[in-house]
């Protein structure tokens, strides 16, 4: 993962094409969700040890934001795919 | 007011941002060469949701245009024919499309030579192979440590386009990579 | 000198003699020599000095992992420090240099460490110079620091060329011995992409110094063959001086290739180095075994190498490594070279086997002593005797060379760098190649095989499986005979017992077996503890050849097998790596793209000095003849564009197109001020916000028709917006119909400011630019005179009545010299970023100095643009919080010192009136200041605790750092017509 | 009973007060002269008590210099410091060895110059020579803009009373001849410097602490590794479970930095951080050529050398979530791409290693030293690239919050809630994206 990463839209890529952004997980809170839930979405991490989900955007390539899930102990890529596609399917988890 | 005579029609004159680098006496192409090309058409083409499939076979059946991919719905339309404004009317006719000229926003250079993937190899991560990377194929991806777009137009053959404002450092470090195999460079006669 | 080269024999090329020089001295070697054997041609044993003890030392090993034999390859710019004689191939004219000895190699006044190191034991360091406190740095230091590092740098600029490469491959074979040849042969001929590549500069790894034959040739010769074959297939790149450094995620290697370390003068045409990052489906590591040294008492002296090393230098250099050689061997390899040297005609002095019964074949008339023992050596800068020992019997025996054998550990460094262990076997008695899946598998003498016969066939057969693995027909291989096959089994043998003198484990750091004892009665016992404590491990081999003794000792000491304590960790690099060769083309002026504006040339020629921003060069004043410094020019510049007119290059700003019907709602979400209902043909200013209700960016959006519109951002921050509203447009609302990309470099972008401003452009553009029919903050596509399209913006930075205007990019020069031209009896001036500068310091409108990623919208006294009726926009849920409108937050205010003449600088801080300087008293700090031309003084704006309501205040700007103390008047941000009466003439 | 072992442990305590090795250049001579077989161990190995006042997670530098304070400055001894590695394997093992207190904010300067202060002491304190050396650093910038910050920082600095200087580029070619001066792509214009800066030998500085705790009866238990917080109904922390068995405390105290998200799940704690690699580089040894810390505003890389020669580098993170102490190969590339576009004459070294740390990347870029919601459990956690320098106030501040449950002053902003409050210390202004921090 740290060296290549498969884009769903141009293949297989390195990761000098990417800028990285964190958790994917957190999901923007509706408008009126509360100082809570604010917080939360903006400053707290999982950060589990172990598989999580990531943005990455492919700056140097399809301009794609992507979500990669992938082990962040062994550094093993489980997926990619395009942050839109995760958004529309409603939740983080795999479509 | 003050009077200042200045013509009623003026007429610009329209520079290419490599001029400046290539200058002086242009030496014969080598069989590694690098072409600037100079007045290419260039549009950024983007598809809006649920037009994609469409607005991609739409541009394919264009004449006289080459189309290579940025990204899903995004693309660069590409003509040595056709100017930007004429082709610009085309490409809005299609349903779903947004586009703008890019022209100038762009530089195209083509490189080829037996030795060109070596070169290239010094200039870009990806795998040009051709299992992987075949003739006709494109894709954004960073050259040169800028990100730009290439495309394979032949065996030994590829077409780079860039931003222009980053052109004079591609064009520099394409030219240096290519000095172990004498490349040479200069404007294209098309 | 005696010449140890022998008369025949070798794959030194003896029709080629190569002249170098070694402290000034003049050599002479043969082609195909590396440094180390020509030196040893040349009876050279003293080649270094030792890290802390200055110890006189020799050559140990023929390849990477040589501690001892580092020299100074090279002279002037081209200087190369810590070269490892082993590996650097000889030619012509090279100059070396031996180091970390003064005055001499021969005689080195640093030895005297030698004698006090009862005082100098690992960590002695720690326990002392403490006192007096002041002490360390004064003096123990500056000691400390003399005495350190090895070779000396070179400051100058490099002046050869660097590359750095990309490679795909199904399968990287790394080393090019018996079981890296096999497999490259065999993945080759079954169809797969193959790149084989070595560190040597001749391919064929230890079969080049095998006297065994292969196939029934020599070993060299069958090597030659199968190479040849490899050099034929279109599918197998050939890789030779090529070390692979590396293993990275992904199956990514990095390998550095000396492409021109083998020339006196390189040619600019080529790179001296290439960086490769090699991107492999599969991989084997077929990097072959070191051998150990033993350890016993004078086991660094001059003239005491590898028995491996005596092997190579004979059989591939034809070089004799003395006239009377002892072996010291736990294993078979010491009788492989007893035999290939009694082969060659060199005395073999004794062969002493601390076995007591082996199978192994003495050759005739060489004498064996079996449990035995060299418990010490004789000599000072070169070996002159050994001490053996039989059962508590000590023989003195004469010779100028002994060659040792602990056994060998396989290479395994690569597959040990992404976490995995290596693996301990009692029955190998080394640590083996840990598992780390089937896409890289150890072949050969690294995966633990020993005899020539067993790797040949490892390689071949591990490579066919993983070209099967890949969709590759299986291709079987024949795997060629081998005769004189030895068998390199080894009893365990750490540490002689009864060892007279120092016995060391690691040489270049002179880390001694008492060393590692002291580090265990001190509790530094776990082996990375040990490591630190003694620097074991630490030198520029990074504990290849010592590491395993060290472990093996360790675990002696503490009644444990080695499995127990482990290895340490290994790290990149598998052998040290140039910075110039990771640096690649990076360096200098190049280390960073360079971006042009299209209006660079029109600046040019007026004059412009152009200033570094991110990665653009920006035009930052314009002197005109006369004028002696910065400030008279941009004190002109101003005061030229609030009189008449000034043309300033704005093409670095970003700009994106955004489309679609969704694009209102989306800038409305994006922006925290109202969006939705921008009519067509005007531009807004917007604030943009981060999720936490900083302000992050700002800029105009102008809308050019019903669903396009035109955004543009700092010039600072193009690169993060853009990516900022991709993500907002994919990630958060992928809903919404809304496309854009970015058209930064398609236009040239002018800002024509000044009161004369519209006389001028009107000059130059066909359409009506009157206040009624082009009033501000208009924005539309306009024709400018012989009818090239362009657009124009009514929008204002400096304050006063301006324009932008964006043309395409070919065409900015051009327009930019027409409106110079239509400007000049106005008397136009091209204006720089300083001049844009101080219009905007005196207009009271903010960057990134006050937009410094801790600012909120109202602390700027940009409140109003907080559309909190809006049901959401990026940043206003986390606006509200205590801490953001807390009311002694700092608040733009402008700054006039009191006395006009007085400088005020960006960076000072704020105090009140005889306040004591102190963080608490801190009351904020001036974020940008400037010498106004108009007001005739200097003033800034400063960002200031609950700074609204303090307008009138006198305040102390606080410089101690340019011990400057100003006091100054607290008035409100907008010192040039705060009505805005000239953005509407 | 409880009288007899009170006894009993004040007499131990004394014991081991007692028979303390002092290191010193007499000791040395000494124990050459029997061939060094006498040296003490440097720390016990001992077995874990069943109860502990206090347990600190982490026998990094921050746990081991809060269990040396505790027990020096507070009185608490009765003190565990629980590691699964080895002492020091931490960060503090880990890093590029800089020390400094050049900060901007009010969170951050005040807590960091202590820090610098304590390191001015630190040898004597503890009687172990951690290399300390005030050898100065040097931030060099490449623009007006940037000039201007900096000129902030060392306003700020000098408000507070700390040595800063502002460089011109004359000044800095005086001091650092070798710096790219004429063909940069950013020239240098000038630097803050901050002379009281520099270096210390990081592993001694773990063992100086440790054998300090030691020798002051905390238990420093290795190999040893919690696998789970006990809590009782109340939620109040009973102890820790652990390789070795259960252990009871009064107070828990995490100094886990790198891993605290993982340590602060066990008593289910949701945390501000998120964890990354950065990795640091040595190049083989040198004769002295870089006398000082420099640091290059125009990209992000910072470079000394050790007193063994090696020249100390590094530059950026990863940038993805990594708990794998490695880094990729572009990483590496762009950092020593920053170094010899800075230091030409580098290109002819060779770097020798490459390793990398996992650290809590914060949301603000600021460490959190604070009590949790959890009564009795303590947080010392959110270091990014910056725990080495703060290891003794970082220790001091975390020892005086477990013993008095009231903040240092100089940590009193460093809270875990300010970031609801909006009260974040953001150094950079890089806002809450932990990676750009």
């Amino acid at each position: 993962m740290a060296s290549l990463i498969t884009c769903p839209h141009c293949g297989v890529r390195p990761k000098e094409e990417f800028s990285i952004r964190g958790d994917a997980v957190p999901v923007r809170p509706a408008p009126n969700a509360g100082a809570e839930a604010w917080y939360a979405y903006v400053y707290v991490r999982d950060n589990p040890k172990g598989r999580i989900q990531e943005y990455w955007h492919h700056a140097a390539g399809c301009r794609r934001w992507l979500v990669v899930e992938r082990d962040n102990v062994t550094h093993e890529v489980f997926s990619v795919r395009d942050a839109a596609d995760v958004a529309r399917s409603g939740s983080g988890e795999a479509a | 007011m003050c009077e200042v005579t200045l013509p009623m029609t003026l007429s610009f004159a329209h520079r290419h941002v490599l001029e400046d680098h290539i200058v002086g006496f242009e030496t014969r192409p080598n069989p590694h060469h690098l072409a600037v090309v100079r007045r290419p058409t260039i549009l950024c083409v983007l598809a809006h949701a649920g037009f994609e499939g469409g607005v991609k076979a739409a541009l394919h059946a264009l004449e006289g245009v080459c189309v290579r991919i940025c990204g899903p719905a995004e693309w660069l339309v590409v003509s040595h024919s056709v100017g930007p404004e004429a082709l610009l009317r085309l490409v809005r006719e299609i349903e779903g499309v947004s586009a703008f000229d890019h022209s100038d926003g762009r530089v195209l250079m083509r490189i080829a030579g037996p030795n060109v993937r070596s070169i290239l190899a010094k200039c870009l991560a990806v795998d040009l192979h051709r299992d992987s990377f075949a003739p006709g194929a494109s894709a954004n991806i960073l050259i040169a440590h800028v990100a730009g777009n290439l495309a394979r137009i032949g065996e030994d053959a590829f077409e780079i386009i860039v931003p222009r404002s980053y052109a004079g450092t591609v064009f520099e470090e394409v030219k240096e990579m290519g000095r172990e195999f004498a490349l040479t460079a200069g404007f294209s006669e098309d | 000198m005696v010449s140890h080269r022998l008369a025949a024999g070798g794959l030194v090329n003896r029709g080629n003699a190569l002249s170098f020089t070694f402290d000034g001295k003049t050599y002479r070697g043969l082609q195909g020599d590396t440094l180390a054997s020509a030196l040893l041609a040349n009876g050279e044993l003293l080649v270094g000095r030792s890290f802390k003890y200055h110890r006189p030392r020799g050559i140990v090993t023929a390849g990477s992992a040589e501690p001892n034999a580092l020299v100074t390859v090279g002279t002037g710019a081209r200087s190369e420090p810590n070269t490892r004689a082993t590996v650097a191939e000889l030619y012509d004219g090279l100059s070396a240099a031996s180091q970390n000895r003064w005055p001499s190699l021969a005689f080195d006044i640093g030895a005297v460490n030698s004698l006090l190191s009862p005082f100098l034991s690992a960590g002695f360091y720690y326990k002392t110079f403490m006192w007096p406190a002041s002490f360390w740095e004064k003096v123990y230091e500056p000691l400390i620091r003399r005495a350190a590092g090895l070779g000396r740098l070179v400051t100058e600029a490099d002046p050869d060329r660097y590359e750095k490469a990309w490679a795909h491959c199904d399968l990287l074979v790394i080393g090019s011995g018996p079981a890296g040849l096999m497999a490259a042969l065999a993945a080759g001929r079954a169809g797969a992409r193959v790149i084989l590549a070595d560190e040597g500069f001749r391919l064929g790894g230890s079969l080049l110094s095998e006297s065994s034959a292969v196939g029934g040739l020599p070993a060299a010769e069958f090597a030659g063959q199968m190479l040849a074959e490899l050099a034929t297939l279109p599918n197998v790149t050939l890789m030779p001086r090529t070390t692979v450094f590396g293993w990275y995620d992904d199956m990514v290697f990095g390998a550095v290739e000396k492409v021109q370390k083998h020339v006196a003068l390189p040619t600019p045409d080529l790179p001296v180095e290439r960086l490769w990052r090699i991107a492999a489906k599969r991989a084997i590591l077929a990097s072959g075994a070191e051998e150990r040294p033993l350890v016993f008492g004078g086991n660094d002296r001059p003239g005491v190498m590898t028995a491996g090393a005596a092997r190579t230098y004979l059989n591939r250099y034809g070089v004799a490594i003395g006239q009377r050689v002892a072996i010291f061997t736990n294993g078979g390899s010491g009788y492989a070279l007893a035999r290939d040297l009694a082969a060659s005609g060199v005395e073999v002095t004794a062969l002493i086997d601390a076995r007591k019964e082996s199978g192994d074949a003495v050759p005739d008339g060489v004498r064996l002593i079996r449990g035995g023992a060299v418990t010490s050596t004789r000599g000072t800068r070169a070996l002159k005797g050994i001490i053996a020992d039989r059962s508590g019997f000590e023989e003195d025996l004469a010779c100028d060379a002994l060659a040792m054998s602990g056994g060998w550990s396989p290479v395994v460094h690569l597959m040990c760098q992404r976490g995995a262990k290596p693996v301990w076997s009692d029955e190998r008695q080394a640590f083996l190649a840990p598992d780390v899946g089937a896409a890289f598998v150890a072949a050969g003498s690294a995966a633990g095989l020993d005899r020539l016969s067993a790797c040949l066939r490892d390689g071949a057969d591990k490579a066919t499986v993983l070209a099967r693995d890949l969709g590759f027909a299986a291709y079987e291989a024949e795997i060629p005979d081998v005769a004189g096959d030895y068998d390199p089994d080894f009893a365990p043998l750490w540490y002689v017992p009864g060892s007279k003198g120092k016995a060391f484990v690691d040489f270049q750091n002179d880390v001694t077996v008492a060393d590692l004892g002291l580090s265990q009665r001190e509790a530094y016992s776990h082996v990375e503890m040990t490591k630190r404590y003694t620097t074991g491990g630490m030198a520029t081999d990074q504990g290849k050849l010592g590491n395993v003794n060290t472990i093996g000792i360790v675990a002696g000491m503490r009644g444990v097998s080695p499995a127990e304590i482990g290895t340490t960790t290994f790290r990149p690099f598998y052998t040290p790596v140039s910075f110039g060769a990771m640096a690649g083309t990076a360096r200098g002026e190049h280390s960073r793209p360079v971006r042009r504006s299209p209006l660079h040339g029109w600046a040019a020629r007026n004059g412009a000095i152009f200033v570094e921003a991110g990665p653009w060069y920006r035009s930052s004043w314009f002197p005109r003849e006369g004028e002696k410094t910065w400030r008279e020019a941009v004190d002109r510049e101003v005061r030229t564009v609030r009189a008449s007119a000034g043309l300033c290059d704005v093409s670095t700003l970003g700009k994106i197109e955004i489309f679609g019907p969704g694009a209102a709602e989306f800038l409305n979400r994006v922006y925290s001020n109202a969006f939705l209902k921008l009519p067509v043909g005007k531009a807004r200013y917007g604030l943009m916000l981060r999720e936490d209700g900083i302000v992050y960016d700002d800029g105009t959006t102008s809308r050019l028709s019903e669903n396009h519109y035109v955004l543009t951002t700092t010039t600072a921050y193009a690169t993060e917006v853009m990516a900022h509203l991709e993500f907002a447009a994919q990630a958060l609302w992928p809903h919404l119909d809304v496309r854009f990309a970015s058209s930064s470099d398609q236009w040239a972008q002018m800002s024509l400011a000044g009161p004369k401003a519209r006389i001028i452009l009107q000059r130059v553009v066909e359409d009506d630019l009157s206040d009624a029919a082009f009033p501000f903050l208009s924005a539309r596509t306009v024709l400018l005179k012989g009818g090239l399209a362009a657009r124009l913006f009514r929008i204002s930075f400096s304050g006063e009545l301006a324009y932008e205007l964006a043309v395409p990019a070919g065409y900015g020069e051009a327009v930019a010299d027409a409106i110079m031209e239509a400007g000049y009896e106005e008397g136009i001036c091209a204006y720089g970023v300083e001049a844009l500068n101080v219009l905007r310091i005196e207009k009271g409108h903010v960057t990134h100095n006050e937009l410094d990623g801790r600012t909120t919208a109202d602390d700027v006294g940009l409140g109003r643009m907080m559309a909190m009726q809006k049901p959401d926009f990026i940043g206003k849920h986390l606006a509200t919080r205590f801490g953001l409108t807390a009311a002694d937050r700092l608040q733009m205010v402008g700054l006039k010192p009191v006395e006009a003449d007085a400088e005020i600088k960006a960076g000072a801080h704020l105090l009140k009136e005889n306040a004591k300087p102190s963080m608490v008293n801190d009351q904020g700090f001036v974020s940008s200041a400037c010498y106004s031309p108009t007001l005739n003084s200097f003033i800034a704006l400063a960002m200031l605790k609950s700074g609204r309501e303090r307008y009138g205040e006198k305040i102390v700007v606080w410089d101690a750092l340019r011990t400057s103390e100003v006091l100054a008047e607290v008035c409100p941000p907008v010192f040039v017509d705060p009505d805005n009466k000239n953005l509407h003439v | 009973m409880a009288l007899v072992l009170c006894i009993a442990y004040a007499k131990v305590r004394r014991l081991f007060q007692d028979t303390r090795m002092r290191y010193s250049a007499f000791e040395i001579i000494k124990q050459a002269f029997s061939g060094n077989r006498h040296w003490k161990p440097a720390w016990r190995e001992p077995q874990p008590k069943p109860h502990y006042d206090v347990i600190i997670v982490g026998g990094g530098g921050h746990g081991l210099s809060t269990a040396y304070y505790l027990a020096k400055e507070f009185g608490i001894s009765n003190v565990a410091v629980l590691e699964k590695g080895y002492l020091g394997s931490g960060n503090v093992g880990r890093n590029t060895t800089i020390i400094r207190s050049n900060y901007l904010l009010e969170g951050n300067e005040p807590f960091y110059e202590f820090s610098m202060r304590l390191w001015e002491g630190l040898e004597q304190d503890f009687n172990y020579n951690a290399m300390v050396s005030q050898r100065g650093i040097v931030n060099l910038f490449h623009s007006d803009g940037q000039r201007d910050a900096y000129a902030r920082r060392g306003n700020a600095m000098k408000m507070h009373g700390v040595d800063a200087e502002l460089l011109d580029r004359d000044g800095v070619r005086k001091m650092m001849p070798y710096l790219n001066f004429d063909h940069a792509r950013f020239p240098i214009l000038g630097g803050l410097y901050q002379k009281r800066a520099g270096t210390a030998r990081h592993d001694a500085v773990a063992w100086g602490y440790a054998r300090g705790a030691d020798s002051r009866g905390v238990d420093l238990i290795q190999q040893c590794e919690v696998t789970g917080i006990r809590r009782d109904e109340t939620g109040r922390v009973l102890g820790v479970e652990t390789s070795k068995g259960f252990i009871g405390c009064s107070k828990l105290a995490l100094a886990t930095a790198g891993h605290t998200s993982v340590t602060g799940k066990m008593a289910g704690l949701d945390l501000p951080i998120e964890t990354h690699v950065l990795q640091a580089f040595v190049s083989e040894g040198l004769k002295p050529v870089i006398h000082n810390v420099i640091t290059y505003g125009a990209g992000h890389f910072y470079i000394s050398q050790s007193d063994k020669g090696g020249l100390v580098f590094g530059a950026d993170i990863d940038y993805y979530s990594s708990y794998a102490q490695r880094g990729n190969l572009a990483t590496v590339e762009h950092t020593i791409e920053e170094g010899v576009s800075l230091i030409p004459g580098l290109s002819r070294a060779r770097v020798l290693r490459a390793w990398g740390g996992v650290m809590d990347m914060s949301m603000d870029g600021s460490p959190i030293i604070d009590r949790t919601p959890i009564d009795n459990l303590y947080l010392n956690c959110g270091w990014c690239y910056g725990g080495f320098k703060a290891t003794p106030a970082s220790g001091f501040c975390f020892a005086h919050l477990i013993a008095k449950d009231e903040p240092h002053y100089t940590a009193r902003l460093l809270r875990l809630d300010r970031f609801q409050r909006g009260f974040v210390v953001d150094e950079g202004g890089k806002g809450p994206q932990p990676n750009l921090h």
